[in-house]
């Protein structure tokens, strides 16, 4: 890899991951191929990418949730990817999730005071009380009413206050990275709204170091410092916020910039540049490039030769033949 | 492919199993059938003479494998007491209990599509309570009531139909059928709750379904949303259903030939426990097992045909 | 907006326990206590014969008459009620607990845990229950624990199908990735996370299979292979009456109607009570 | 009804218990009174037995004559009597089904109990002679039976193995085809010897094992002949006047036995105690609703041998015979006895029966369901208290009461070990006239009547019923109906 | 002014429940003409489903409308007609485009089987002549292969791919009416851009009317004539595209709009959110149902609810509309 963001202060690393799930008749699905992303302490990572292109697979497979196929995950020095039983549960409260549905990743049968407090009772911290205390801070941290809340069940909320359940119980082992896999996409705009602001909020707080995954462009961008774009379980572009959005090089990024409809009814109509045509299929990924097949800049080096990463400008990561030219000023 | 040979491989190992597992049960049932062949009439002696004669007194699993062995060229062994091929004793009842099952499967399910989708369409409605009602009266008799209410009114007071009785289907149809009607529908009577519980409560949901609404906003007809839109999809639980049942009905069948005088497999089966006839408990459980596992596969096949997501897999990433 | 009213009364009817809930739950609470406390009532014991009266009709000291034996029938419904009680709990509970154990292993564990005991209740389903039934009770019969535990084994497969599929369903759930994610072990995450969940409707499958294990204890009295004589039960009296069914009706019948009663009780209290769970699983309540 | 009377032609339907084993002398093994039903319309035995004279009378054999010692019987043969397949009948034929049946190679199960014929010869194609061991009163009745031993058999059929499933006599009827469980069909035979007194083209016989089942079929009209020994549908069918009942007496009795070889039973008082608490008269009214007699002996009504020492029911004695047993053993309580009983309804309410009137007495009894192979395996293994048992009905009794009664035979289940029963059972067995066997027979029924080791529970008596349409069927015959004779009037 | 479609007058729509009458659907008015695209708007639950299938008059069982709501289309009070003259009016005059393209497609049938039965149902066409047509449409709303994919069955299709062939059956009869019940919202941005032009080019080229349902302010800034924002059952503020966007007067059309992350705004930029949730629809609020949420609510918004009224085409429900404070 010749882009290798400055190694010293790399708290996550991620080294060409590779999730592949069998498939019957000795076929795979190639879900990420050789992603790699390394994360500085307190930063937030952005990755977005159309449906099916491997982010819930890679943020899985940072959290270990199976291991992946190959490559390496390292947090903190720590290679994760090679601990086994005890010390991976022990690694574990190192690191902790947020899911889509807020709901669904709520234990309808349990009350929020045990939902919140499995993490601690699982790492076996603290008495009974020690852990109620502990449980009303958290809850009370995210914007519940501690007293209120303990003892209803999951479905007594509504969906933006079953993700701060949620992100109480991730945070309550204080670990230092947060993986949200569409932490506000099940959300509506208002709540998406608090949700988002409450994440930033304890980011800052806690020194949180986070990989947050959406495939709403915009919610991406307000919360990262730095956006990863995937296509078709790889890396395509990898810049700061700012300059992904502002300069994209790469003709996806660009295309997904463009067709993002902006609520103003006087922004200017944008061409979507895109070669029409089905998503290829992660089982049969098409040879070379694998977005060439609906790439209006495609071209016959394209379907033979897989484009490497580079960087084209620092920190800018693209893996593309012909990106598009930064334009002058 | 691929698929179908698991499918192939699994059946074989389930079936090895039921009759390694039956041969076992079979082989502790107490008393044995070298009483029963030797007689009132016969000493200790020439009892265990009889036994030895037979083989029994060998580990089972050797047994075992030579049964195995022969059923591979085609002998299913002897009946000790009848001296019966079992083979043919099996192959000849069978058809009379398949043909039992399957009237009664068919009168089944005649009576729970129509009313699984008349319960489904106004769920808690007045149709749906007088349906469910009369679903649980008919599942709370106990089919050999059912059986023996029948006859008495069927048979013995209006005299309509035959109360016993079987006829091969070589003395035409309707005199085939006509004996069979009693007995099929005393299993029906059974069976067709279950099925159509199941149905109505798929159903339900399946009506609330998406792909259901549009077809209302097309402006089709409820009765043309209920049988060409809602039932193929409302049915998956229920044909997997008919792939269990096919247990319980053989079950079903042993207490209703005793009723009906009908000769099947059931009533071949219950006397070869009684008379410990080994090889004929074994050969009929092995028919049974067969049948079972056929019908389930019948079951894998019929669900292709349902569901083009299964049908076409394959044939798309 | 007189049809806002109905339309919420209907609906309020459907979710409370209306009539159809309490009207066979009281007759399952007669049943339960008329055998449960049965030495209370003062009955003939059930296996005495009253050599004065046989088969005899409703008369003095015999409410509901005599059997072919001249034993009072009341007494032996009674009596053989505690039987198809006791089976009817008894089994489905056995069937269900292993059934659990099974399928959640199997839902959980995939791979040949799933293979090897989806092959074991392929096997299981593919000999006919009665058979499995005819085979144990000739083997071990008699005696009333041996019943509960021969006919429990046949819900076994069901249950286990049942709970596979419910925690494959769960297992695959996002709390339970969560619970995986805090470093829950295997064993916490099925007691904790999935069990609660799956006890639904599995206690919904045992309120299904109550009814169904006592007519099948009826069937295996009626073929005389149930408990032992001169313990009655529904079905063998039912059995004995069937004999007499022309000359003295009233042998069979009386224990049909309270048989037929009591299982179409259950099936009326199980489906309120299904229902009732249904709404709980959705969290409407 | 004459058979001038008769009309020619038409089917019927016979509804029988159970299937039949097989037809081979060998294979088959017993009849059983289902397949003599089916038996006497396919073979012939070499006599008849006249139940109203109670004599022998001419069937396959035409004359017969003994040597002064009784020990050698010559028979002739009819003549002109061919079987289904067309070959002769003759001597041979006879012989060799005899020889067979008493070559212990063989292990038949009708061998015991004709035991005494040492062998059989051919003489010439029309003549054959029985030589017995010692004189044997027992012969003519065993040669009239329509059990194993009796009918006949073609040889060639017997040597190509076939006999036992598609059998071949001389009878009136030939076999057409038996699926198993079914139906065994028959046609009429148009060479039979007596082609004139046979009326029916076919019969079609229906395994109906359940009594309901049958008594339902026979009353839709789908059968019309049935059997059965089931108390309440006799009852019932007897008083349907849409349907005609046969009645006859037998021997041969329903028993329970008591097991005197083995602990408590092994005490006689407790077999006397058990014998007065048995209630005979009650189990033939509740169970049998009295469509059996009540017996003292098994012999049935051929002989009335008067005071048999009978136990009757009295609690009053037995309990007195559990105080000498008390006094005699030093025991205060009487044991838990166990009763084996058969699942069948039957079977239950014997044990239930027998609880309640023991119980009265002061003996606490055990029921214990078995099915009838394990029952039948306990009884010869000797592992059992009280069982239900059943003595068969025989043209002759003698051979199974001596089984039933020697040392050291492998019948004698209850354990007599009297040295008077001995030298009266080897008495018996050589008699010279009926007479005297007969008179012997009934001073062994007395000894083991004391004894209380074998009790009644209802003698034979036997009920068919048909369609009034039916015409020309004898009350059955030891439990076997015969519908060989049999015409179809549809007048009636 | 065009010829008028559709005219909705005070829509109520409630539904029974264990809890009590729940109004999805209150007092919701509005006309709309031919060649136009209303765009509805709202978070949630609050009603513009129901809103839709009120319109079509497909409510499920435990639904209850008052006699006073009436729609109107093409000049016929749907209200009034039976179930049979209603069935003959779905398809031919009004039609509807579900949200979810993966469920709203009957999964054992074939698209083909799908299209065809429409147009034999309603124009009586036999089966040749309308598999011709089917292929016909498939190939007018864009699918390729049109004439491989008829005989396909919907799991064969990517979403996109099967809505446009919901949109294909909507348009199979030609209806004067449109309703398009959040297309895009289960569609990747790539793909939601095809269908909205997609949708857009058919209302165009065959002269209807359509109603586009969504949640996402930016899908009805670029496609819609104009716009309605509902909340809590009602529309709170109803006005032309650019007049809703540029002159907001309701304040949680503002709110809800100042809520959008959006691709424009910097890193980190703390959103305006709205506090708390939305109303519970059995038991309102007294007044304004905004009012508990409302940065500027004061007393007199509790007091009874806001009708909704405006000079013009701009109409707002809210006592103390945005941009006349100042004035005050
Ligand atoms: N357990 C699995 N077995 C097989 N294939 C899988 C599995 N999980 C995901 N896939 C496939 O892997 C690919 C990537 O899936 P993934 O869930 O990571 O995508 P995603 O970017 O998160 O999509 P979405 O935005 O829809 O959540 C998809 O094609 C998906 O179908
Ligand atoms: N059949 C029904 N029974 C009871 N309540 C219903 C029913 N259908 C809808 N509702 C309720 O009506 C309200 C409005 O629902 P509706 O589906 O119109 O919302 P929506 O605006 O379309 O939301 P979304 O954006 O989630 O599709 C909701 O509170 C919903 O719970
Ligand atoms: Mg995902
Ligand atoms: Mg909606």
């Amino acid at each position: 890899m010749n882009a290798e963001p400055g190694k010293i202060d790399t708290f996550l690393a991620i080294d060409n991951l590779t999730v592949e799930y069998p498939l019957q008749g000795g076929r795979k699905v190639h879900a990420v191929t050789d992603f790699t992303a390394h994360v500085k302490r307190g930063e937030t990572l952005g990755l977005v990418g159309e449906s099916g292109c491997g982010k819930s697979s890679a943020a899985r497979a940072v959290m270990q949730l199976p291991r992946p196929t190959r490559g390496k995950v390292t947090l903190d020095g720590q290679d994760l990817t090679g601990l086994k039983g005890r010390a991976l549960q022990q690694a574990r409260r190192r690191f902790q999730m947020i899911f889509q549905d807020p709901i669904a990743s709520l234990n309808p049968r349990m009350n929020i005071r045990d939902i919140v407090a499995a993490p601690l009772e699982i790492a076996g911290i603290g008495t009974e009380e020690e852990r109620t205390q502990r449980v009303a801070e958290m809850l009370e941290k995210v914007g519940l009413n501690a007293d209120q809340a303990m003892e209803r069940r999951p479905h007594e909320f509504s969906g933006g206050q079953c993700q701060r359940i949620s992100i109480a119980r991730a945070l309550i082992l204080e670990p230092d990275l947060l993986v949200c896999d569409e932490a506000v996409s099940a959300l509506d705009v208002s709540v998406q709204a608090q949700v988002l602001n409450l994440l930033e909020e304890l980011k800052k707080e806690l020194g949180l170091t986070m990989l947050f995954i959406s495939h709403d462009l915009a919610v991406v961008k307000h919360v990262s410092d730095r956006v990863a774009v995937m296509y078709l379980g790889r890396l395509c572009e990898l810049a700061d916020a700012e300059t992904i959005y502002r300069q994209p090089v790469h003709p996806y990024t660009r295309t997904l910039l463009d067709a993002v409809p902006e609520p103003d009814p006087d922004a200017p109509e944008r061409e979507i540049n895109l070669v029409p045509g089905e998503l290829p299929s992660p089982v049969n990924p098409p040879s070379g490039c694998p977005f060439r097949t609906r790439c209006p800049r495609a071209s016959e080096q394209c379907k033979a030769v897989m484009p490497e990463l580079r960087e084209i400008t620092r920190g800018h990561i693209v893996a593309c033949h012909h990106p598009l030219v930064p334009e002058a000023g | 492919m691929r698929y179908l040979l698991y499918r192939l491989r699994r059946l074989a190992i389930v079936l090895a199993a039921v009759t390694f597992v039956t041969f076992l049960l079979v082989n502790v049932l107490p008393g044995d059938v070298a009483y029963e062949m030797a007689g009132m009439d016969s000493s200790e002696e020439e009892v265990q003479e009889i036994r030895e004669e037979l083989g029994l007194d060998r580990p089972v699993v050797i047994r075992y494998f030579e049964w195995v062995g022969g059923v591979f060229v085609g002998d299913w062994g002897t009946s000790f007491i009848s001296s019966e091929d079992v083979w043919h004793a099996v192959t000849d009842r069978f058809p009379v209990s398949f043909e039992l099952m399957l009237l009664a499967q068919i009168l089944a399910l005649a009576m729970a599509i129509p009313a699984g989708m008349a319960s489904a369409f106004r769920p808690n409605g007045r149709a749906d309570r007088i349906i469910g009602a009369l679903a649980f009266a008919s599942v709370s008799m106990p089919s050999f009531m059912t059986a023996i209410l029948l006859i008495f009114v069927f048979a013995l007071g209006l005299g309509w139909l035959p109360a016993t009785g079987y006829e091969p289907l070589s003395s035409g149809l309707w005199a085939n059928l006509k004996p069979m009607i009693l007995p099929a529908l005393s299993l029906a009577l059974v069976e067709w709750t279950i099925l159509m519980r199941t149905l109505r409560v798929e159903m339900i949901s399946v009506l609330q379904e998406n792909y259901i609404a549009l077809a209302r906003a097309k402006g089709m007809s409820n009765l043309r949303i209920l049988w060409v839109h809602a039932l193929r999809p409302s049915s998956f639980s229920m044909i997997t259903l008919l792939g269990l049942q096919v247990a319980r009905l053989l079950g079903g069948t042993i207490i209703i030939e005793q009723i009906f005088g009908i000769p099947g497999v059931g009533r071949l089966l219950i006397h070869a426990v009684y008379t410990r006839d080994f090889v004929v408990i074994q050969g009929c459980v092995t028919f049974f097992a067969l049948a079972f596992v056929t019908a389930n596969f019948l079951v894998d096949i019929a669900y292709a045909w349902l569901d083009p997501r299964v049908r076409t897999r394959g044939s798309h990433g | 907006m007189d049809r806002n009213a109905l339309a919420i009364a209907m609906h309020r009817k459907s979710r409370s326990f209306g009539l159809y809930f309490w009207i066979p739950m009281i007759w399952l609470i007669i049943v339960a206590v008329a055998c449960v406390f049965a030495p209370l009532w003062g009955l003939p014991p059930a296996d005495e014969i009253d050599w004065a009266y046989i088969q005899s009709p409703p008369v003095e000291g015999h409410p509901l008459g005599t059997d072919n034996l001249g034993r009072d029938l009341l007494s032996r419904i009674i009596y053989g009620g505690r039987v198809s009680l006791t089976v009817g709990f008894a089994a489905p509970f056995i069937g269900v607990g292993l059934g659990l154990i099974l399928g959640m292993i199997a839902g959980y564990y995939r791979g040949w845990a799933d293979e090897v005991i989806g092959i074991m209740i392929d096997a299981w389903l593919a000999i006919p229950g009665l058979v499995i039934l005819l085979l144990f009770s000739v083997v071990f019969g008699g005696s009333l624990f041996m019943v509960c535990l021969s006919l429990g084994l046949l819900f076994i497969p069901t249950a286990a199908r049942i709970t596979r599929a419910a925690t494959l369903n769960y297992a695959g759930r996002e709390f339970v990735l969560a619970a995986k994610a805090m470093g829950a072990s295997d064993f916490r995450i099925l007691r904790k996370e999935v069990f609660p969940n799956i006890i639904w409707p599995l206690i919904a499958f045992v309120l299904i299979d109550i009814p169904i294990a006592i007519v099948i204890e009826g069937a295996l009295s009626f073929l005389g292979l149930s408990v032992k004589a001169p313990t009655p039960s529904w079905g063998g009296i039912i059995a004995e009456g069937r004999e007499v069914l022309s000359t003295s009706p009233h042998i069979a019948l009386y224990p049909t109607l309270v048989m037929f009663l009591t299982v179409l009780c259950f099936n009326l209290v199980g489906d309120a009570i299904r229902r009732r769970l249904a709404d709980v699983r959705e969290g409407a309540i | 009804e004459s058979h001038a009377m008769a009309k020619k032609g038409g089917e019927l339907t016979v509804a029988i218990e159970t299937d039949v084993r097989g037809f081979g002398t060998i294979k088959g093994g017993v009849l059983g009174q289902t397949g003599e039903i089916v038996m006497r319309t396919i073979q012939e035995p070499l006599l008849d037995w006249d139940p109203e004279t109670n004599e022998p009378q001419p069937l396959l054999a035409t004359e017969w004559s003994h040597n002064d010692d009784q020990t050698v019987w010559t028979f002739k043969l009819r003549e002109g009597v061919k079987f289904h397949d067309g070959s002769d009948f003759d001597a041979e034929d006879v012989a060799h089904h005899y020889n067979r049946i008493l070559d212990p190679e063989n292990k038949s199960r009708s061998r015991t109990f004709i035991a005494s014929i040492e062998k059989v010869e051919a003489v010439d194609p029309l003549t054959v002679e029985f030589h017995l061991k010692h004189p044997w009163q027992a012969l003519l009745p065993y040669l009239a039976t329509t059990s194993m031993s009796g009918p006949i058999p073609a040889k060639e059929a017997v040597e190509a193995d076939t006999q036992n499933r598609s059998p071949v006599g001389t009878g009136p009827f030939k076999f057409v085809e038996w699926a198993s469980g079914d139906r065994i069909i028959v046609e009429r035979n148009p060479d039979y010897w007596n082609a004139d007194e046979i009326n029916l083209d076919k019969i079609t016989f229906r395994i109906l094992p359940d009594t309901q089942t049958r008594f339902a079929s026979l009353r839709s009209g789908e059968v019309d002949v049935m059997w059965t020994d089931r108390g309440p549908s006799i009852v019932e069918a007897k008083q349907d006047d849409k349907l005609v009942t046969l009645v006859s007496e037998g021997a041969g009795a329903a028993v329970n036995l008591l097991n005197g070889k083995k602990e408590p039973l092994n005490h006689p008082a407790l077999r006397k105690a058990l014998a007065h608490a048995w209630n005979q008269d009650a189990l033939v009214k509740i169970s049998w609703q009295n469509t059996r007699p009540a017996v003292e002996h098994p012999l049935g009504p051929v002989k009335d041998c008067g005071d048999v020492n009978y136990r009757g029911f009295d609690i009053a004695k037995a309990k007195e015979y559990i105080e000498e047993w008390k006094a005699d053993t030093g025991n205060t309580e009487v044991p838990t006895i166990v009763m084996i009983h058969t699942t069948t309804p039957r079977g239950r309410e014997l044990g239930e029966i027998y609880q309640q009137t023991a119980k009265a007495a002061g003996i606490p009894l055990e029921l214990q369901p078995v099915d009838q192979s394990t029952l039948v395996k306990r009884v010869f293994t000797n592992d059992f208290d009280i069982s239900g048992w059943r003595i068969a009905d025989g043209a002759d009794m003698g051979p199974q009461l001596y089984a039933y009664a020697m040392p050291g035979s492998s019948y004698n289940l209850t354990g007599f070990d009297d040295p008077k029963l001995a030298e009266v059972a080897e008495q018996m067995r050589v008699a010279t006239t009926r007479e005297e066997r007969l008179d012997l027979q009934c001073e062994m029924v007395s000894i083991m009547n004391d004894d209380g080791g074998i009790l009644y529970r209802g003698g034979g008596r036997y009920h068919a019923f048909t369609t009034p349409r039916v015409k020309g069927v004898p009350a059955p015959y030891r439990g076997a109906v015969d519908v060989t004779r049999a015409w179809i009037d549809e007048q009636s | 002014m065009g010829e008028i479609i559709l005219d909705v007058r005070n829509q109520r729509t409630a539904f029974a429940t264990a809890r009590g009458m729940l109004n999805a659907v209150d007092g919701v008015s509005f006309t709309l003409e031919r060649g136009k695209t209303l765009g509805v708007v709202g978070e949630s639950g609050s009603g513009k489903s129901v809103l839709s299938r009120s319109v079509m008059r497909l409510l499920p069982g435990n639904s209850v409308v008052p006699s006073d709501s009436k729609v109107i289309l093409n000049g016929k009070d749907l209200t009034r007609l039976s179930e049979t003259e209603l069935r003959r009016l779905r398809g031919p005059e009004m039609a509807i485009v579900f949200q979810d393209p993966m469920t709203s497609l009957n999964p054992v049938l074939s698209i083909g089987k799908q299209i065809m039965e429409v147009l034999m149902f309603h124009m009586g066409m036999k089966k040749g002549p309308a598999k011709e047509k089917a292929v016909e449409l498939l190939r007018a709303v864009g699918l390729p292969q049109p004439d491989v994919r008829v005989n396909q069955y919907p799991h064969q299709l990517s979403g996109g791919m099967r809505q446009r062939v919901a949109i294909a059956i909507a348009i199979a009869c030609e209806p004067d009416l449109l309703i398009a019940d959040e297309p895009t919202t289960a569609l990747d941005v790539t793909v939601q851009a095809e269908i909205l032009d997609l949708l857009q080019r058919m209302v165009k080229e065959r002269n209807m009317a359509m109603i586009l349902i969504t949640h996402d302010m930016g899908v009805v800034a670029g496609r819609c004539d104009e716009v309605a924002v509902m909340y809590a059952g009602r529309i709170v503020e109803k006005a032309p595209v650019r007049e809703l966007f540029n002159n907001t007067r309701m304040p949680y059309t503002a709110a809800l709009l100042s809520s959008i992350p959006k691709v424009t705004d910097p890193p980190h930029r703390k959103l305006d959110a709205i506090e708390g949730r939305p109303p519970d629809l059995i038991n309102p609020p007294q007044g304004c149902p905004f009012a508990p949420r409302c940065k500027f609510a004061g007393p007199e918004c509790e007091e009874q609810v806001p009708p909704l009224e405006g000079p013009g085409a701009h109409q707002y429900a809210c006592v103390k509309p945005l941009g006349e404070e100042v004035a005050a």
